[in-house]
């Protein structure tokens, strides 16, 4: 009973991590239809960043703080970088942002090092909340989900109503017909690549301490959030939330049951000691976001609850 | 094989609440050169665009040479002899305009997805582009890559694709849209050899084309074809000239 | 014309590029093949500064048979193949001593490359010392003639772990968790024939294998320990696979002892914090709260200080002690000789006497069992807590049996 | 318009001498350049580098017949050179296996090995390909990286055929010779590497020459008119997927014979996005570009990471200013740089060329200068960057000034010159 508990809150924070990071990618590739392959490194920088500023003013000012610095490098890269490339069609940017995850990678590794990092999770925070069924519960997940749900809410009320909210909804759909109205499109492009990406580096604040700060863990985060804005449909942000929570469940309850194919298929009289019969669960957890990315692009290419096709 | 090249019957098609083509029934005989006017919006190229089975139509059925085909696929369509243009060019732009006519040719020449033969020793391929290419004269600018192409070539070399694969009935979608005079003259010239014996299916807003090529012409308004016969009875009947012509200035012109 | 020029550019970079170097050069290259980037960057980095203090030491006191030592590091990124590309550019730039530890899946693929390079470039000999992989079939069923190492394998270290639990009468259930390639399935095996050999009353509630380097939150992994009430956990995790176990089962707040090979260095102990006081256990060749002789002593300090990083790997030391042993007797860069010099070759370290066993080049040295504790005279990472020796086992009593069938060159 | 009987029709195809210039010197070159290399007796760095560019040459090129071919951008295209690879492994182990215990492989030289990886690779090219070919465009690279990221984690879970982190060695000197190559020393093995280049490279090149190398340049241009002249874009798709996985496949056999071992790894997306990398940076367009790509690239990845450990960002930069700057690759500035000298053969002709690639080479040398000083600075190691005699301490302001006046000054004229008209397409 106690697995099922601990499975549904570790997945809830692990889910709605992953919803922080694709709610930027969500944005950014509804609107101009780049499927951003930095977005991830952007994550990574959030976290450098809340690591050198934190040695300074203290996590609770890198908080706010870092994901602000990560937007403004958001904004210098759509400025000088994809304002230039959108000319040419999706393909282009997607490479040129494929470039960019390179150049970022390389430069954390040169500005910090080739190692990981020791940003900590910070001591006030650093208790264990409550015990549940004998093992301790650490207060900074439950910070975790406290500022998740608050970005949640912040971002819902931003876009549903508030008027910069309805203008970005707007172009999120129909970017053509919101220039034809005087909004100089351009710019919103680059708020909205802005906001997207401090999004991220908030996710990369709270999640770099959580898990391993490194050079390569945009790496191994990045295509997982593509899952989740594919999965979850072009332009909607409520599918990337069910998405995100999806794959969250997913991967911590895949961990946690032991069962191996061999005692799962024993009546199909599969060998334990074969390679597919030794395979559990739990191995599989890595594979599922992208059996479900491939089946989802295949059989509903528009996603959970997205409106267009891409 | 029936007649009728190409058979419309109680054909419908609409998308959403919006209904383009309502009803629209049509017989063309083989060999028959036939027009279809109207005015903008009035579903002309949503009419193409079902034939050559680029959207399924809603109901009704579209029978080639007695064949029915509605639903299948535009290539599937295709192969069966039924070839058509665009009213914005819609060529391979990095490719020559040689090049451009040899892909309309290879499928008819039967050499399908071959990739054991190289394409320079296929004669009758090079010889049938050369063929079409001096039927449309575009024989010097052969190796010019299309997307350089002027834009009156561009239009040459679409219509060039679309009688390459020997197709025996042509869908012409406004071919002289945006000619000068001069190039519209050279153009009729060039459709009336290019489709000698073959069935042709042309939408077109310039009268002069319509008048001086069609055996044929049907007005469609609003989806709905209110009347079809020869150019005479076209220009004398008073429903036409009320609902697509509108005051007696234009009638003048059309009859001149 | 465009296709022709492009074709000419080429070819003719292709022609630029077939310019003849060749690097010989002489005196002792000894090429070090471990991950120097990712994940497991700095467990590698960490080596390497063991190697090349070892090297300096060696050089100050006259050389390797009167020639200069360089140890040349080459980042294999803990990946097979690219050990193998390394292994290449090693050799070109004249290497002719292979050191790796990280990684038993590199570890049998270098052994495998350098007996193949051997067999056909004869002269040009390479051989492969290896400090830290302890896969056994290294020294077993994949033995080879030009490979040694210096650390004992899983089953020795399993049989000194599995002694100790032998009379923990309180332990019933044990979880086992390691990564999921040959070490950890070695590891594995061997708790799982052990424990069952020395203590069938005991109960194994979980046996799990885990990506390598990819999991970056153990917290499932602890739960599931927990849920299934382990008395004893058994890992064999190293590097960042460690510090991230034991950084869980601390937030956890896990009560129970974690028997381990590499708990004691590299990051682990930094991660660790008081609730692991009297519950971490390792088995090693060494730890800082042996007595030595106070010469030893202040060398440990004094690698200390150079590197800021503790001084771990003592069998590095022997490692390159031995071989210069080994050149000084042969006198040149013979490798052949060298190799036949090395079999049966008995050093005395600083903690006690170790020998190279002739028919499986397994070197048989004293292991001991600490525990992760306060108030010791010398500190971990300086966290204040320190290892502190339960049992000594002698060289001897390591000893195990070996399959090994080694084909010598004639 | 006189009257034209339709027989005497002028024969359009280009004249014997334009064929033989394009088509096959070039091919007689490489050949040439092949041959001649062992002339020079490289050492065993160069023949183990000149190994990996062949092997990446065949690679990237059959990456090329996706992209710049057929115009389908894909980010798994390592799976199929990997299951090309494994195959290739497997026979091997066949092969050895059979030359104790007998059995049909006996016969199979091991030579022959990239043929198996062939038939992996479009055996793969033809279970993957099915069902993604529907596709094309951003869900189609999606589709791709899902199913790269699908494999590279199966590679891991089914030990017995990818053999897990260890992956599958094996042993090339085994069973029948062929044309006296054990394939023991290096030597030997670049004979079989450049033999296997070759055949790639012209086999590729005779791909484009035919029917349906036609019609994927055709789907690439307009896949909507495809339709309308008898072809199913997404059945000519396939086709071309499959080719393009069969030499995917072909060296991956070639890299197996060549280390005799495969990992998981290079079924991931790290080699897929290497390879897209040479076949852009190389130049898309044109079917020779990923070969330079591939040259640059591998001496790139092997020799330069020896002195720069930044060389991935040199690599990172370079590939964002040739997609802002030159989308035509290193070819498209190749030509239209002899194309502008052929042109204005003019002393301002001269002038431009030189002066546009003079300040390259200082924008070059000054974001170079600072990015070693940044290496050197990070990784906390004093020892300075010392390009041809200069001394440039990394704690020195001068030289992080030197760094930003060389960078300045270069990407100005650059700007300058690229307003007075337009270099490279």
């Amino acid at each position: 009973m106690e697995t099922v508990v601990f499975a549904l809150l570790n997945g809830l924070i692990y889910g709605l991590l992953l919803f922080m990071l694709s709610s930027g990618l969500t944005l950014i590739f509804s609107m101009m239809g780049v499927l951003n392959f930095a977005h991830a490194s952007f994550y990574m920088l959030g976290a450098y960043f809340a690591f050198t500023l934190g040695q300074h003013t203290g996590f609770w000012f890198a908080l706010f703080l870092a994901p602000i610095c990560v937007g403004a490098a958001g904004a210098c890269v759509e400025r000088w970088g994809l304002r230039k490339v959108h000319a040419r069609g999706h393909v282009a940017e997607l490479l040129f942002t494929f470039g960019l995850a390179y150049v970022i990678e390389e430069l954390v590794k040169i500005i910090w090092g080739k190692f990981a990092v020791a940003y900590e999770i910070p001591p006030e925070l650093n208790f264990s909340l409550f015990k549940l069924f004998g093992s301790q519960y650490p207060a900074y997940r439950i910070f975790m989900l406290v500022v998740s749900i608050a970005m949640l809410a912040g971002l819902w009320y931003l876009l549903k109503r508030t008027r910069i909210g309805l203008i970005i909804q707007a172009s999120l759909t129909h970017p053509n017909m919101v220039a034809h109205l005087g909004h100089n499109v351009p710019r919103i492009f680059m708020l909205v690549f802005a906001a997207g990406c401090a999004l991220a580096g908030l996710a990369g604040v709270i999640g770099g301490n959580y898990l391993v700060t490194e050079p390569s863990m945009a790496f191994s985060i990045g295509p997982i959030v593509f899952v989740v804005v594919v999965v979850g449909g072009m332009g909607s942000l409520e599918g990337a939330f069910i998405a995100s929570l999806l794959i969250g469940f997913l991967q911590t309850f895949a961990i946690s049951i032991d069962s191996s194919f061999a005692e799962i298929f024993s009546f199909a009289g599969l060998s334990a000691d074969g390679d597919v019969g030794r395979i559990t669960i739990a191995s599989l957890a890595p594979m599922l976001p992208f059996i479900l990315l491939v089946l989802m692009l295949m059989l509903r290419p528009r996603g959970l609850m997205g409106e267009r096709e891409f | 094989m029936s007649a009728l090249a190409l058979q419309l019957k109680d054909l419908r098609k609409s998308f959403g609440p919006a209904k383009i083509i309502e009803g629209v029934s049509l017989d063309i005989a083989r060999g028959e050169r036939h027009a279809i006017i109207g005015p903008n919006g009035a579903g002309k190229s949503t009419l193409f665009n079902l034939i050559s089975g680029l959207f399924p139509p809603s109901s009704g059925q579209i029978s080639l040479g007695g064949k029915q085909i509605n639903g299948l696929k535009p290539h599937q369509i295709n192969r069966l002899g039924l070839s058509r243009s665009f009213q914005v060019s819609n060529i391979f732009a990095n490719m020559s305009v040689r090049e451009n006519v040899r892909c309309g040719v290879l499928w008819s020449l039967g050499y399908g997805h071959s990739f054991w033969r190289n394409i320079g020793n296929l004669k009758e391929v090079q010889h049938k582009t050369a063929e079409v290419l001096e039927k449309v004269g575009l024989t010097e600018k052969a190796d010019v890559p299309a997307v350089l192409l002027t834009y009156a070539d561009q239009r040459t070399l679409e219509i060039a694709i679309t009688i390459a694969g020997g197709a025996d009935v042509i869908l012409l979608d406004e071919p002289t849209a945006g000619m000068s005079h001069s190039e519209t003259a050279r153009a009729i010239e060039l459709i009336e050899r290019a489709t000698e014996g073959k069935t042709l299916l042309i939408v077109e807003h310039d009268m002069g084309v319509v008048f001086g090529l069609s055996d044929r012409i049907s007005v469609l308004v609003y989806g709905e074809i209110i009347a079809t016969g020869t150019p005479e009875e076209i220009r004398g009947n008073a429903r036409v000239r009320e609902a697509y012509l509108g005051d007696e200035t234009d009638m003048a012109e059309v009859t001149a | 014309m465009s296709k022709g020029v492009v074709w000419k550019a080429n070819l003719t970079a292709l022609l630029l590029s077939a310019s003849v170097i060749s690097a010989e050069a002489d005196g002792v290259k000894i090429g070090y093949i471990d991950p120097l980037s990712g994940p497991f960057g700095s467990t590698g980095d960490a080596g390497l500064k063991h190697f090349r203090y070892a090297a300096n030491e060696i050089n100050a006191a006259g050389g390797m048979g009167g020639m200069q030592v360089e140890v040349i590091g080459f980042d294999n990124k803990l990946n097979p193949k690219e050990s193998l590309v390394q292994l290449q550019k090693a050799i070109d730039q004249g290497v002719r001593f292979v050191v790796q530890g990280n990684g038993s899946s590199a570890a049998n693929a270098l052994t495998d490359a350098i007996a193949k390079h051997n067999k056909r470039n004869p002269g040009e000999e390479v051989l492969f010392l290896n400090y830290a992989a302890v896969d056994p079939a290294l020294t077993n069923k994949k033995c080879n003639y030009w490979h040694f190492r210096f650390d004992a394998h899983v089953d020795m270290k399993m049989a000194g772990l599995t002694d100790w639990l032998q009379n923990q009468k309180d332990i019933k259930t044990a979880y086992i968790l390691a990564q999921d390639y040959s070490f950890g399935r070695a590891f594995t095996d061997a708790a799982k024939s052990m424990i069952t050999e020395k203590r069938p009353d005991m109960k194994i509630v979980g046996a799990e294998l885990h990506p390598i380097g990819r999991v970056k939150d153990f917290t499932p992994y602890v739960q599931k320990m927990m849920s299934a009430k382990a008395d004893v956990v058994l890992t064999g995790n190293w590097g960042t696979d460690m510090t991230l176990l034991v950084k869980a089962a601390n937030a956890s707040g896990h009560q129970v002892p974690y028997l381990t090979f590499y708990g004691g260095g590299l990051g682990a102990p930094t991660a660790m914090g008081q609730s692991a006081v009297g519950l971490v256990k390792q088995i090693t060749e060494f730890h800082e709260n042996i007595e030595a002789s106070d010469e030893q002593m202040a060398r440990v300090d004094d690698f200390e200080e150079v590197n800021n990083l503790d001084y771990y790997y003592e069998r590095v030391f022997t490692l390159m002690n031995m071989l210069d042993k080994a050149i000084d007797g042969v006198g040149s860069v013979d490798v052949p000789k060298i190799a036949a010099t090395l079999e049966g070759m008995t050093y005395e370290t600083p903690y006690g006497e170790v020998t190279m066993r002739a028919d499986d080049h397994q070197l048989i040295q004293p292991l001991y069992i600490s525990t992760f504790s306060e108030g010791v005279e010398r500190d971990v990472e300086n966290t204040g807590f320190g290892f502190e020796t339960d049992i000594a086992i002698p060289a001897a009593a390591t000893e195990l049996p070996t399959t090994c069938k080694m084909r010598r060159p004639s | 318009m006189t009257d034209y009987s339709l027989d005497r029709v002028p024969d359009l195809a280009p004249s014997a001498r334009y064929k033989f210039a394009t088509r096959v010197l070039p091919l007689l070159l490489l050949a040439l350049i092949l041959l001649s290399i062992p002339l020079f007796e490289p050492s065993r760095t160069w023949l183990s580098l000149f190994n990996a560019i062949g092997i990446n040459m065949v690679f990237a090129l059959s990456y090329n017949m996706l992209l710049g071919q057929a115009g389908l951008l894909s980010f798994g295209h390592a799976v199929y050179f990997g299951l090309g690879g494994y195959a290739a492994m497997h026979g091997m182990n066949a092969i050895e296996n059979a030359s104790y215990d007998g059995g049909i492989w006996a016969a199979f030289p091991m030579f022959g090995l990239p043929l198996v990886g062939f038939a992996g690779g479009a055996l793969a090219g033809a279970l993957i390909g099915f069902p993604s070919c529907r596709r094309s465009d951003v869900p189609f690279a999606m589709i791709s990286l899902g199913i790269a990221e699908l494999v590279a984690a199966a590679g891991f879970m089914f030990i017995s055929v990818f053999g897990g982190e260890e992956g599958i060695t094996g042993d090339r000197m085994n069973g029948i010779e062929l044309f006296g190559l054990s394939l023991g020393p290096l030597g030997d093995v670049y004979w079989f590497i450049a033999f296997w280049t070759f055949v790639g490279v012209a086999l590729m090149y005779a791909f484009t020459r035919t029917p349906l190398g036609k019609m994927a340049q055709a789907v690439r241009d307009n896949p909507e008119r495809v339709k309308f002249v008898g072809y199913n874009p997404n059945r000519v798709r396939y086709l071309v997927f499959i080719a393009a996985g069969g030499f995917a496949g072909l060296a991956g056999g070639m890299s197996a014979v060549n280390y005799e071992i495969f990992t998981p790894e290079s079924l991931s997306v790290i080699p897929s996005g290497l390879v897209l990398l040479m076949a852009f940076i190389g130049g898309a367009r044109y079917f020779a570009g990923p070969i330079l790509g591939a040259v640059v690239l591998t001496y790139m990845q092997s020799n330069l990471s020896d002195y720069s450990e930044a060389w991935l960002l040199y690599l990172g930069l370079l590939f964002i200013g040739m997609i802002l700057f030159a989308p035509g690759g290193l070819a498209g500035l190749l030509l239209s740089g002899t194309a502008a000298l052929k042109h204005s053969l003019s002393v301002k002709g001269l002038l431009r060329v030189g002066a546009f690639a003079s300040s390259a080479l200082l924008a070059a040398a000054g974001i170079i200068v600072l990015v070693e000083l940044a290496v050197r600075y990070s990784n906390g190691f004093g020892e300075a960057f010392e390009p041809f005699g200069l001394h440039l301490a990394p704690d020195q302001m001068m030289s992080w000034v030197v760094g930003l006046v060389l960078a300045g000054v270069g990407i100005g004229a650059l700007k300058v010159l690229s307003k007075q008209g337009g270099m490279g397409s």
